[in-house]
């Protein structure tokens, strides 16, 4: 209450001053006064009482009528204070909540974890992030005993915490297959059933499996309905489409996955990633499959984990900084 | 001043003469021009949360003194169809009149206290106390 | 733009009633005409903003100080209406979390889903209430063939999503149990290894196991450092604490619990709860376990399920119908 | 008037220059009272964020001419720490400055464009441009 009235004389003071002077240092202050007063959870129609009251002390012949528009403007704040103290309220909420996905996120973060594997004469870049807290694109790499490399790349049709339910069980699954099992289409097959039978039938996940074997260095993969990746062709600077058909996982329960293989030469690039790469938006507009390759070219000199790291920061500020969609690229590039 | 006046609420004009009756009393109780614009916004409220849901109803004013303070009481009544989900009706930012800030957590802003009850099919009352600082 | 424009002019004829009449009507037209506004996202400044303008309109000998007064008011709700608009914002990202949140509660409620088995002689009353819109709490009736009824409460310690995402643990771990080993002892020995190995060391889980023979009329139970239920003798008329001790879940990882017995006869309750029953809050105070048992009491000539839905009713009312902790109440009565 | 300004902030006071200087280009420019105040009030965000966490830099104007439109761009420079997580600076609710409503959200509402360049160590440049209605 006393601040309150502190706040009353500082006003008039300040309006008196203005009213004399006319400075930008008054107006100045007119604006710390108003956020001073915000943060002492003062409503705006308290800040119109304020400037009534300084008025009517400031001058006291003030017409009648003046005083009535006044207070006639004081009645059309009150709703406007209102939603100034939601405001409050929601802002407290919106931050608990932030706490709250935090920790969850901080789970899910331990629960997916994966280890890059350093693997001499192979070089592996990887980044994900999740456009909100909790994470709905999924990726794993698996080292099995025989020299081969698995790679998961995964996304969840859906953003958010049930998205990220849903990877939970994607992830508790892989889990629990047999590490020998790690063929790309027997994994696409044995994930599929797994999703048909415990997630509810509006929840579709695109997956790619890739494994690399480094003796022969060949690169098998199967895709469940996932964003094409792209090939780079160091021998002929090109760059390749990925193709690989396939069924989203959960749509059916006994779909059988085609797999593929190619050789991979040299300097070669294989470039895996979510339709939250390819599918930024600026404003309105979606960008092309081919500026997203344009980005990569730029930055292909750069050792792989550095290409999607800048990739990343390109199209992070190309959305102004607020992502759409779960963001996952995956770049590996034979050395020797 | 104990006494008990109401306003029943059929069409939105009745709306204004709540307001009206809210603003005398709380002027002559010693209410601000702050507190009475709150007050009137609450009564506002109030009372068309009944001409919109319930149709039929009325809103009630009563001078209050406690030990060491005086107040305002208001109770608006109605026998509409009731409120289903309470805690959801008074959460902030899912009013039904598509407003900002308003609603019922609004009108418990406003005041000081804030008290509902609800039966499906019977009716709603509220009552709402706003004390004199 | 010409919404604004039209606006103006309303402002202004309204403003101007009020100045040659003012009554209530023109009053709460003006409250009228802050909602439109907002509803049309006008910043409170741009209100200012209108009646300054419609002063100069109406007063076209406005004093220079006057107008000056205005302006420096003007400057004071910039700052006021930024918050408005971050509000606004808010707003939205809340709703769209708020639906998001719903989805994975409403995948949790099907996860969690559970039978309250219908049994001639045995009336039964459950209810879960989250505090947020995903339950920490847990509970869960397994009906096994042997004519015993298992029955599970469990309270993750934490609330909303990270609670959540551990509870789906509980569960997939309790299908995974094999149904001849739902012994209370057992299953809280077992679950205890799950915890322990699987969740962050700062996450516990408080947990009451209870397995009724409906043959004998015996209830067995263990409890892990769970909230004590109630068990009401009906020949005495009287309530008594169900006392059992033990370790919350996860703490160590061979820990064994007691199991207790107490035989049930007929018109005697068994009440169980999480602590979101006996832990509710009015203002500042909380509550006290006596309180519960009052309300109880109050209720204990309806069935089961009304007197868990009273009891509810009563602990929302009094907190103002937001709870501060998930709610479960189960209670059980031998009719027969 | 294709000419740049350029106000440098050392102390508090240069706030005030910074604001005076580009509500005075502004006025020429042919904005109204609100946007003027609006204006001022993102002017003062960007230079009391120099002041505060960069220590020093500059606060530049520069009337501007699109096809058919006028306008006024502001660009604040500075050489300090630069922003760690420009995502999280942006994000609404999460003001340093403790305010409601204000940071680099703030600006970036108050003006019709926003661009920001910063890299940690190195500075932070953010360019903001208003245009006239
Ligand atoms: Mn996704
Ligand atoms: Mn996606
Ligand atoms: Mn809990
Ligand atoms: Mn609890």
């Amino acid at each position: 209450m006393s601040t309150l009235k502190l706040d009353l004389q500082d006003y008039k003071d300040l309006l008196k001053e203005y009213i004399r002077t006319k400075d930008e240092q008054a107006l100045y202050q007119a604006e710390q006064f108003s956020k001073h007063s915000m943060q002492h959870n003062i409503s705006p129609e308290e800040i119109i009482n304020t400037h009534i009251q300084s008025m009517q002390d400031l001058f006291p012949d003030l017409p009648d009528d003046i005083q009535s528009a006044m207070d006639f403007l004081l009645e059309t704040m009150v709703s406007y204070g209102l939603a100034y103290q939601e405001h409050r309220a929601l802002r407290e909420r919106q931050l608990e909540l932030k706490s709250e996905l935090s920790v969850a996120a901080n789970m899910q973060k331990t629960l997916l974890k994966t280890y890059k594997p350093v693997t001499e004469g192979l070089e592996i870049g990887a980044l994900s992030v999740p456009a909100k807290q909790m994470n709905g694109d999924y990726h794993h790499f698996v080292h099995d005993n025989e020299g081969s490399l698995g790679i998961a790349i995964a996304d969840v049709i859906g953003k958010g915490v049930p998205a990220a339910l849903c990877m939970s069980m994607i992830k508790y699954s892989m889990d629990s297959f047999p590490e020998r099992q790690m063929v790309p289409s027997t994994v696409l097959e044995n994930l599929n059933r797994v999703v048909e039978r415990n997630v509810d039938p509006s929840m579709f996940v695109t997956m790619f499996y890739g494994l690399y074997n480094k003796e022969e260095h060949m690169f098998y993969y199967s895709s469940a309905g996932h964003e094409p990746g792209f090939y780079y062709d160091h021998s002929e600077n090109t760059y390749h489409e990925i193709d690989a058909s396939g069924l989203v996982l959960g749509v059916a329960p006994e779909t059988e996955y085609k797999q593929y293989e190619k050789k991979i030469d040299e300097g070669d690039m294989v470039i895996l990633l979510t339709d939250g790469v390819t599918e930024c938006r600026q404003g309105d507009r979606f960008i092309e499959r081919e500026e997203v390759l344009d980005i990569i070219k730029k930055y292909a000199h750069l050792e792989a984990q550095q290409i999607v790291e800048q990739v990343y920061k390109h199209f992070e500020k190309l959305q102004d900084f607020q992502l759409r969609d779960d963001f996952t690229l995956i770049i590996l590039r034979r050395n020797v | 001043m104990d006494f008990q006046s109401c306003v029943n609420i059929k069409k939105e004009w009745d709306i204004v003469g709540a307001r009206q009756l809210g603003r005398d009393i709380a002027k002559k109780i010693g209410f601000g021009t702050v507190d009475q614009a709150r007050i009137a916004t609450a009564i506002s409220e109030l009372a068309r949360n009944i001409y919109l849901y319930a149709g039929n109803g009325k809103v009630c004013f009563e001078a209050i003194d406690d030990l060491n303070r005086r107040g305002l009481s208001i109770a608006a009544i109605d026998s509409g169809p009731g409120i289903e989900e309470i805690s959801m009706a008074m959460e902030d930012g899912y009013t039904t009149s598509g407003g900002l800030g308003a609603g019922l957590p609004g009108v418990k802003r406003l005041m000081d206290e804030f008290d509902i009850i609800s039966e499906p099919g019977k009716g709603t009352e509220i009552r709402v106390v706003k004390w004199l600082r």
